[in-house]
């Protein structure tokens, strides 16, 4: 360990695991380098057009997140970077990177685009897959961060028109690569992963046949921002495919091209496509055309019944492709499928390759830079027990560079790893953080408005659409107005110097700067206003860009009216707006876990080691959980040994309070500030980690409590640990209490969980016979590695049909197993000496008690609901409160740890502050018209509302906002009888006010 | 607002030139049928007094606003019917000349009734065309009574005495401490056997106590920015800053020697030197005692390095050969043995590269075998001379009696091919030139004490840097590019920029002093005028469409387009051609070229393919 | 009383040609607003007789804000949100879905034609359907004829 | 076809073939009467538009008339014109009208017989290959138009424009592109923009697929599809009707709704 400790991280790699660490990071008081070797952040998610399972707008979801990680000031994004070399120790790295030039200067692009448009060079474009043409000079998304155009050197044919276009002169073309040298205390990598080039198995076509794409070229197709505006179409002749089939496992459960591992989100993504191009053409066909398919997820199973019931998506289970053939006349596809028992052809319009992931194509480069090891598939090599933490100290993991995952448990993973780097860098923490001063703001209040307006040309963008000058001209007219100009770039950096000399110079009390959109850039503006000492709230955007003049660009009379107008009702909010305040809530900076099991232990830990109180409340007598109930040996030690350790360490741990036999009795405040009750007494914490973890099924059927020959697999697992197991003959069920019509989900772990058993058995017993009754063997990620032993050792799998599940009798002592096989197409029957039934996980039973104590809600299936599926994995919608472990959905030791550390960073993020600021546009209750009515209650989804009784008086009731949770979405406002209720920033009576005026009879 | 068109048509007779073939009453006849035309008519020779006077009484009886002439070529006409177009008050770009005599009577003399036909179709062309054209003037532009000559050698001494001589105050900048450039390298001059340094002082002392110029030593050009008559120049004078606004540019860089490095052992052998070092040594007094010595020509020239000939090399080698001839006792050094060349070229704050280039080469030869003892002198009527060479360039009068002259006195002149030049070694200590003898068709070795290698002028690093300032083009070679060869050889095509000396190419002295001349008479053209009258006929920017790619700067030979503060692009009129190149360059199709517009050469050609209307 | 004026009016306005409606959009931020932004990204272009107000959430849409807009003389109210499950405040939009259904009822009892209200969803990414949606009802209002409140 | 009488537009520098046509005159060399003159000061100032768009008005054939290289007055400009007159054979050649119809020539002022001989020889050759077969052919028209657009574009004029920059001085990081290269950039741009011109043209009044797009054009469906997907992103074409699984386009009209 270093003698000094730097407070910075650097984080590797800029796809949505990096954002989510950076900004993690970020937010708990450290300095983080993002380093991405591509021109913008944003990685495989921006390219993809949904997401499963709640067909969110992949982009719409996403772009937040990197504009905030763009605009962060602790945040310092190094892109078209990579890494050279490290030296050091954990706690103080030397890094040492090379930025390749942009040939654009950053500080001047404003993103305009101009340059773009001028190219006169096309070449294929890479975010599109090729699918479509960009220029030379390019940004790889229209909503890329940092928004900077980018030569690419080896299309540029060095013409010069774009650097002579270039109003704001950001484009150098001599301007050198950069070494760059950073001081870290830790390092995180998240490169990513990289398609499998489908190019390999040439059975398929790839790159031969036309119609043969990949599934993220698919996804390209499907967006509306791809090459064919969301409407799929077959390259080959532009028509839209009425049957599209999609075969699974290409490059991915395949020995032969080296990757014998399941790549986990093909199949999900796969019925994603699928469902979402049946969405888009009526009466298309899809087909898919699996071995299993493994919808291991939270609501994953609910998505693939609906998209077979719902959608129509025909599902070829247990097939593998062997040969696609083109019809060279109509180039129409015949896939050659192999099913039960016999060879079938049929004919598609367009297939679809559900391509697997791959070890970053960089991943051995960076493995020996940074000396740490690769797996033996090429993949980060990490220990479950550790899963965020490379072989090197001071250097850990997050996402799919360490193996094959989904977004959520990406996301998750990238928390997490934010709370491995604060725990090794507590000590330095806030130390190279910067925290902007201010000067003073004016009080305006009682002021009469003095506008100034600011009208940007943005280039020719505007300029050369709407007559700036004459919107110039007619804003001086408007009343308030005192001061207009025009600026060629309204957001350059010059230009906010002279707003700030303006403002001081005109005494001006409110600014509207018409220009773009107010989603990028009203927090540039806004920040300019407050440095010369304004309320950032006493500004108003008018966006003539992307609303009038790229809209309208053949008109310019009527754009330049339509200026006008959307001038004047800016203007006319102007006059009315008020400097709001974000108050500042005081922090505990400690925190309560719920639940002593294995994710809870993990959440106080890693919260606990970053320098903060931590409450673990467990209801039993001890710590450990349902990690007590497992005994195969995984990664380096036994689950045992793991947990004895895990628990001296944390009985050992000076910050760790446990209560044990505790419950939780009640909660309230908010976050930042909870008093929790318990058991012995109350604890007031700044956040709450849930970690109440779930439960076994308990089976009552196959003759379970009724016959001795009958167990779970957790039980076989206990015997086998103790080598008490003696069956010769040996059935497993599995789906025992799952995937059925009571418990529709798929429980995800227990299929690996009979794979460990089988194998088990079988080297204790070679000669025992093992049957496993399946309909899909779940066996996802690396864990397929077991599937493919157990098929080796002898394990005999027989898949049964969807519907019917194995039927079990005792007759004259002995156990009959009756069930369908379905590759053999007939019933299988089977004397078995002992039947394991592979059982599912269940939701707590007491959940629905603790989540309205937490206001937070359930799924469906009873267990906990984050935030947000895909990005907010282990948040809730209410701020403070966390989730981690099986609570949140079943899951395996790794996937544990590394979402309990999740949790725990995003805890950090709250309690590592001294104060929190609320929201500045929230709702405000006008306490002399409210009679407490309570309409506005149930309507707030962040029971931000309350009411209550006026003090004094008994009867008479009001609302009150809690201004730590309302989100100001001002839901409740509109819904308001008495008018009582007020958005700040968006008042009825300036939204009246840009009404009115924008219905009054325009210029002239 | 916009007047009517009225046109008038005059169509010639041309005598019987047109008459004779062309039924010129019908085509007149046909004139008044087309749109616009008022007046039409016949004129036996339109050129004639009569013919002009019924232009003009035609003009004001008719209030003509638009003037046809179908007769004979507007290049030698057109200023006629112009004049008498402007004497009725019309302006005279509102003239339209129709050639129906070059382009159809005379070259269609035995198809009366299609000459007939085609004259009638050129005359609706120019009907179609009239009613497009608008008045147009041509602007005069002031000019500044100043001139800036940049470089201060031979060549920018002369055109800036001469200049100042006409009055006109004149920057000479020169970049060194002393005015004289490359010539003070020189020991003496060929054709007379001068002494350079005599011949030098009274040139220099002619610009030191001129009052005119003004003397800018140790400086640059550091901004030029404007067009003829207005350029607005920045200069720094030995680190302080100069802005003054300056009519015309003479530019009088010079050249520089070629190093030939890694050719004929010039890296390697002490005594193996450039014609320059050789001057120098031969000036400095200090070339060693010799008995042989060798001369090679064209190293680096003429294909080798450099493709082109540097015109002097042969004509000073020859002098060269005839001072050890004739005057080598002059010449030898004081010295027991040679000195080291201290200085090369005209850039006198090298000698710590050149001490360097030296070291590098003695290091060499130590390694391979040490100094070797020179041989003892021989006497001056036995120094055996050699001259390897292509060819011998001794072109013009004198130069060749020079060439006869060295032949005479035992210079032995050998040719090589460039295929198989001489080689350079050492061989006991003493260098050798290996070559092959064409006329024996033999490998000969010579031994000589000291090798010679004329090596081109070479267009100096600072070249393209001063190219980018003014604007002006290099030749393929590096050297700058005058506007014609033959015709326009001190200008460049921008107006107001001259050129002259070895900027433009290797030169001698005397060349250097016609060119210097020539550049500045030119150049005291628009000094002594006062104005220039700028054309008419200019390319027009349509400031709103151009989005400021700057396509149109880079083709326009004269430098006529800039962009202005908005970022678009802008004609200055004053050096404006009227070529039209940047219009039809112009991607956005902003720019049109006034007088020639698309629009008025799409109406003619749309003119021309009307079915004929009888 | 108003649908007798309304009547009138209609007719006296729609003999005239030369007619720009004005059409009032409220957008939802993170959404539709975002959505219109890439319209213009795109370069979709579109009538120019709509002004966009935006508003942090579809939700934030009082009914007033709509009433007020049609005495105020506007032809049309176009009301944009996130899809349904897409809301960036959780479940905002479908409140916005139940306040625009009841306000299309009022209006038709107020003589209103109910297309003059309309509610879409449009997200981030739909441009293309920004832009067909601004083109379909500017279409429309232009049918229906001007607003019947509107003085000469 | 022996009473066809080509229509011929002769474009003619000022200072050079101008003169030389005079000179042809004053020599009294006969020609055949078939050629318009139209007086330019330099041959630069032809622009491809300016041809295609004669061509469009009726011109059997072209001829343009220039000093020979080096000898330009205005020094550089019929380097330029070579240039531009490669792009514009290119493009009408793309058109399916036959290339010899334009003509560049180098005449100098002395070279009347020159003059002389070059028209005759010209206008024989285009009385030889009959009228300029758009009179009669509306898809070729359709295909000039699409030329006479695509030489419209920024992109090729300024490619075109650069050229000589590019292959003579270098570009802007000091390089020299090689003419092949170079040749090969402008085909690629010229072939794609025509092409795309001609989906436009075509898609002006009918809704065509790509399948019927790529049987017009001549091109594969592949390739028109990435032509369609371009001029999609450039908002100039968009889906009007999807009539089963065919979606079929309309170019979009500027000026908004």
């Amino acid at each position: 360990m270093a003698t000094t400790t730097i407070g910075s991280v650097m984080v590797v790699g800029g796809g949505i695991s990096g954002v989510q660490t950076a900004l993690d990071l970020a937010d708990s008081g450290f300095k983080v380098y993002l380093v991405e070797k591509r021109a913008s952040i944003g990685g495989t998610m921006a390219q993809l057009d949904k997401t499963f399972p709640t067909n969110d707008c992949s982009m719409c979801i996403m772009a937040p997140k990197l504009v905030a990680a763009g605009r962060h000031h602790n945040i310092e994004l190094i892109t078209n970077t990579d890494l050279e070399e490290i030296d050091g120790v954990p706690g103080d790295f030397r890094v040492t990177l090379k930025q390749k030039t942009f040939r654009v200067d950053k500080s001047k692009c404003t993103g305009c685009g101009v340059c773009a448009e001028k190219c006169p060079v096309e070449t294929s474009d890479e975010y599109n897959e090729g699918m479509r043409k960009r220029k030379a000079i390019f940004v790889m998304y229209p909503q890329a961060v940092p928004l900077v155009y980018c030569i690419d050197r080896k299309a540029c044919i060095g013409c010069g028109v774009c650097a002579e276009e270039c109003r704001a002169k950001a484009v150098v073309y001599d301007k050198p690569d950069e070494a760059l040298e950073i001081r870290v205390g830790a390092i995180i990598l998240s490169p990513g992963f990289d398609e499998f080039d489908a190019r390999i198995k040439k059975e398929y076509g790839y790159g031969v046949y036309r119609n043969v794409v990949t599934s993220i070229e698919f996804e390209r197709m499907l967006s509306a921002t791809g090459p064919y505006f969301g409407v799929v179409m077959r390259p080959s002749d532009g028509e839209i495919p009425k049957k599209v089939a999609f075969i699974q496992c290409v490059g991915s459960r395949d020995e032969k091209v080296g990757n014998p591992y399941c790549s986990s989100v093909c199949c999900m993504y796969a019925i994603k496509e699928a469902i979402i191009a049946g969405e888009h053409t009526k009466g298309l066909e899809p087909h898919i055309f699996f071995m299993d398919v493994r919808a291991v997820g939270k609501e994953f199973e609910d998505y693939r019944e609906r998209a077979e019931k719902e959608y129509g998506v025909k599902m070829h289970r247990g097939t593998r492709v062997a040969s696609v053939e083109e019809d060279p006349v109509t180039k129409n596809l015949f896939v050659r499928y192999g099913g039960n028992d016999q060879i079938e052809t049929e004919e598609f319009d367009l297939v679809v390759l559900s391509v697997g992931m791959r070890p970053a194509a960089d991943a051995e480069k960076l493995s020996r830079r940074l000396d740490f090891k690769l797996n033996k598939y090429g993949f980060c090599e990490t220990d479950i027990y550790d899963p965020l933490c490379t072989s090197r100290s001071g250097i850990f993991v997050s996402g799919s560079f360490a193996s094959p995952k989904d977004i959520p448990t990406t996301v998750a993973e990238a928390s997490g790893a934010a709370a491995k780097a604060g725990s090794l860098l507590s000590d330095a923490r806030n130390t190279l953080v910067t925290v902007k001063e201010y000067p003073v703001e004016i009080d305006v209040s009682g002021q009469e408005p003095r506008v100034g307006v600011f009208v940007c040309h943005c280039g020719i963008n505007i300029g050369g659409v709407v007559k700036v000058p004459s919107v110039v001209e007619y804003a001086r007219t408007l009343s308030g107005v005192v001061y207009a100009e025009e600026n060629l770039y309204t957001c350059s950096a010059d230009t906010q110097e002279r707003i700030k000399e303006t403002i001081k110079k005109h005494n001006l009390n409110r600014v509207v700067v018409a220009s773009c959109t107010p989603r990028t850039h009203e927090p540039l503006f806004q920040n300019t206003i407050r440095e010369s000492g304004l309320n950032p709230y006493l500004f108003e955007m008018a966006n003539i860009r992307d609303q009038c003049s790229w809209i309208h660009m053949h008109e310019e009379e009527k754009a330049t009216k339509k200026s006008k107008d959307l001038v004047r009702m800016a203007v006319a909010k102007a006059r009315l707006l008020e400097p709001l305040k974000k108050s500042q809530l005081p922090v505990n900076h400690s925190a309560l876990v719920i639940g002593g099991g294995l994710s809870g232990m993990i959440a106080a830990l890693d919260v606990a080691s970053q320098g903060f109180d931590v409450h673990i409340v467990e209801r039993t007598s001890r710590l450990g959980g349902n990690l007590a109930k497992l005994h195969h040996k995984e990664g380096s030690r036994e689950p045992k040994v793991f947990m004895d350790e895990l628990i001296d360490i944390i009985r050992g741990y000076p910050n760790i309070t446990v209560h044990l036999d505790t419950n939780i009795t009640d909660v309230t405040g908010f976050v930042g500030n909870f008093k929790v009750k318990i058991t012995d007494g109350e604890v007031e914490v700044g956040a709450i980690i849930v970690a109440t973890g779930a439960v076994g099924y308990e089976p009552t059927e196959y003759l379970y409590g009724q016959d001795d020959r009958v167990m779970t697999s957790l039980e076989l697992e206990e015997k086998l640990s103790r080598r008490e197991f003696k069956g010769k003959t040996v059935v497993m069920i599995q789906c025992v209490g799952s995937r059925n019509e009571k418990v529709p989900y798929c429980s995800r772990i227990c299929c690996s969980t009979a794979m460990m058993n089988a194998i088990e058995l079988k080297k204790q017993h070679p000669t025992s016979e093992v049957y496993v009754f399946h309909r899909d063997i779940r066996t996802y990620g690396f864990r397929e590695d077991l599937y493919r032993e157990a098929g080796q050792l002898g394990v005999n799998f027989i898949r049964i049909p969807e519907a019917s599940m194995p039927q079990l009798e005792s007759s004259e002592g002995r156990l009959k197993i009756i069930a369908r096989d379905v590759v053999l197409n007939e019933d299988l029957v089977i004397w078995p000496d002992t039947v394991v039934l592979s059982v599912g996980v269940r939701p707590n039973k007491d959940n629905e008690e603790l989540a309205k104590m937490l206001k937070v809600p359930l799924s469906k299936d009873r267990y906990f609901l984050e935030a947000h599926m895909k990005l907010r994995p282990v948040d809730f919608a209410t701020e403070g409160i966390f989730l981690a472990g099986m609570a949140h959905w079943p899951k395996f030791v790794d996937e544990a740890i590394a979402q309990a550390s999740g949790a725990a960073a995003r805890a950090v993020t709250i309690i590592s502050k001294d104060t929190l600021d609320t929201e500045g546009i929230i709702a405000a209750v006008n306490e002399d018209i409210c009679d407490g009515c309570g309409i506005c209650e149930p309507v707030c989804e962040y029971k931000a509302i309350q009411i209550v009784k006026i003090s004094d008086s008994q009867e008479k009731l009001k609302a009150i906002v809690n201004e730590g949770l309302c989100k100001g979405c001002g839901a409740c406002v509109a819904g308001c009888p008495s008018g009582a209720m007020e958005q700040k920033g968006y008042k009825t009576s300036q939204v009246i006010a840009m009404i009115d005026t924008a219905l009054e009879r325009g210029d002239s | 607002m916009k007047e009517d068109i009225r046109i008038g048509v005059f169509v010639c007779h041309c005598g019987t030139n047109i008459g004779g073939f062309v039924d010129v009453p019908s085509v007149v006849e046909y004139s008044r049928t087309l749109p616009g035309v008022i007046y039409a008519t016949g004129n036996l020779y339109t050129c004639a007094e009569d013919g002009l006077a019924s232009i003009r009484d035609a003009i004001k009886e008719h209030h003509l606003n638009r003037v046809i002439v179908a007769s004979c070529t507007p290049r030698t006409h057109a200023p006629l019917f112009q004049g008498v177009c402007e004497e009725a008050g019309l302006n005279k770009y509102l003239f339209t000349f129709v050639n129906i005599r070059e382009h159809c009577s005379w070259v269609h003399m035995k198809e009366g009734p299609k000459a007939t036909e085609k004259a009638k179709d050129l005359v609706r062309m120019g009907v179609a065309r009239a009613q497009l054209l608008e008045p147009k003037e041509e602007a005069r532009i002031d000019v500044e009574p100043k001139a800036l000559v940049i470089g201060g050698g031979i060549s920018g001494m002369v055109a800036a005495t001469s200049i100042a001589n006409h009055g006109f105050p004149v920057y000479l900048v020169e970049k060194e401490a002393d005015f004289g450039g490359f010539v003070r390298n020189l020991n003496n001059l060929y054709l007379g056997g001068k002494d350079a340094t005599e011949m030098l002082k009274p040139i220099v002392d002619q610009v030191t106590s001129n009052k005119n110029i003004i003397k800018c030593l140790k400086s640059k050009v550091a901004g030029v920015d404007g067009f003829i008559g207005n350029y607005q120049v920045a200069l720094d004078v030995d680190g302080k800053e100069v802005k003054d606004k300056v009519g015309v540019i003479v530019l009088a860089t010079g050249a520089d020697e070629y190093v030939p490095e890694g050719l004929f052992g010039y890296d390697l052998y002490e005594n193996v030197v450039t014609l320059t070092e050789f001057e120098i040594l031969c000036k400095r007094k200090t070339l060693p005692k010799i008995s042989s010595i060798a001369f090679i020509q064209c190293v680096g020239s003429r294909g080798h390095v450099k493709s082109y000939c540097s015109r002097i090399c042969c004509n000073v080698a020859i002098k060269n050969a005839l001072n050890i001839a004739e005057n080598y006792q002059n010449i030898l050094g004081k010295d027991e043995r040679g000195a080291v060349v201290e200085k090369v070229g005209v850039d006198m704050k090298a000698p710590e590269e050149i001490a360097e280039r030296r070291r590098r080469r003695r290091g060499r030869r130590d390694r391979e075998g040490g100094e070797e003892e020179a041989e003892a002198p021989a006497p001056s009527e036995g120094i055996e001379i050699a001259i390897f060479n292509r060819d011998i360039m001794s072109y013009g009068l004198e130069h060749e009696l020079n060439y006869n002259k060295a032949r005479e006195k035992h210079v032995r002149f050998v040719r090589y091919s460039p295929a198989n030049p001489p080689k350079v070694y050492t061989e006991n200590g003493k260098l050798v030139v290996d070559y092959w003898h064409d006329t024996l068709k033999l490998q000969r070795k010579m031994n000589v004490d000291m090798i010679v290698l004329s090596t081109p002028l070479v267009s100096p690093p600072s070249a393209p840097g001063i190219s980018k300032l003014l604007k002006v083009p290099l030749g393929q070679d590096g050297f700058f590019l005058e506007a014609h060869v033959k015709l326009r050889p001190v200008d460049f095509a921008t107006d107001g920029i001259f050129v002259c000396g070895t900027a433009k190419g290797p030169a001698d002295i005397t060349e250097c002093v016609f060119q210097a001349q020539a550049a500045a008479s030119r150049a005291a053209i628009p000094l002594a005028r006062g104005y220039v009258q700028a054309e008419a006929l200019t390319a027009i920017v349509d400031a709103d469409i151009c989005t400021g790619c700057g396509t149109c700067i880079e083709v326009c030979p004269y430098g006529a387009l800039r962009k202005n503060m908005d970022g678009v692009a802008e004609v200055i009129v004053a050096a404006c051609k009227g070529c039209g190149c940047c219009g039809a360059t112009c991607p956005e199709g902003a720019i049109d070229l006034s007088h020639y517009t698309d629009s008025q050469l799409l109406a003619e050609a749309k003119a021309a393919l009307q079915e004929a209307i009888q | 009383m108003m649908a007798t004026n309304a009547e009138k009016l209609v007719d006296e306005s729609t003999a005239s040609e030369e007619w720009d409606p004005k059409i009032i959009v409220f957008c939802c931020n993170w959404c539709s607003y975002a959505g219109a932004d890439l319209a213009g990204v795109s370069r979709l272009q579109m009538p120019t007789d709509f002004l966009v107000i935006r508003t942090m959430c579809s939700a934030r849409v009082d009914p007033e804000f709509v009433l007020r807009a049609f005495a105020k003389g506007a032809d049309g109210v176009l009301v944009a949100g996130c899809h349904p499950a897409d809301c960036h405040y959780i479940g905002g939009n479908y409140r916005t879905r139940r306040r625009i259904a009841i306000l299309r009822v009022l209006l038709e009892q107020y003589g209103f034609d109910p297309d003059r209200l309309r509610l879409e969803w449009i997200s981030a990414s739909e441009g293309e359907k920004f832009q067909k949606t601004i083109r379909e009802f500017t279409e429309r209002i232009k049918e229906i004829g001007p607003n019947p409140l509107k003085e000469d | 076809m022996n009473s066809f009488e080509p229509k011929i537009i002769g474009f003619l520098c000022n200072w050079c073939s101008y003169a030389g046509a005079d000179l042809a005159g004053v020599s009294r060399f006969q020609y055949s009467p078939n050629i318009r003159v139209i007086r330019v000061m330099c041959s630069t100032r032809i622009s491809p538009n300016l041809v295609l768009e004669v061509f469009k008005s009726g011109a059997d054939g072209v001829i343009v008339g220039g000093c020979h290289i080096g000898d330009c007055h205005y020094m550089t400009g019929n380097y330029y014109t070579d240039k531009r007159m490669k792009l514009t054979k290119e493009l009408v050649e793309l058109a399916g009208i036959e290339p010899e119809r334009l003509a560049l020539e180098w005449i100098s002022a002395s070279e009347g017989e020159k003059f002389a001989r070059v028209v005759t020889e010209f206008v024989d050759r285009i009385r030889h290959l009959g009228p300029i077969p758009t009179k009669n052919d509306q898809k070729l028209m359709k295909r000039l138009e699409a030329a006479a657009e695509a030489s419209k574009l920024f992109r090729l004029r300024l490619l075109s424009g650069k050229e000589l920059r590019l292959t003579g001085k270098g570009n802007v990081y000091g390089e020299m592109i090689e003419a092949e290269k170079m040749d090969e950039i402008l085909d690629s741009a010229v072939n794609d923009e025509y092409d795309r011109s001609l989906i436009l043209e075509l898609t002006k009044n009918n809704a065509l697929s790509v399948k019927e797009l790529a049987s017009e054009i001549g091109k594969s469906a592949e390739a028109t599809l990435g032509h369609v997907a371009t001029l999609r992103a450039r908002n100039l074409l968009s889906i009007c009707s999807i009539d089963g699984f065919t979606p079929r386009y309309k170019a979009i009209r500027l000026g908004g709704a």
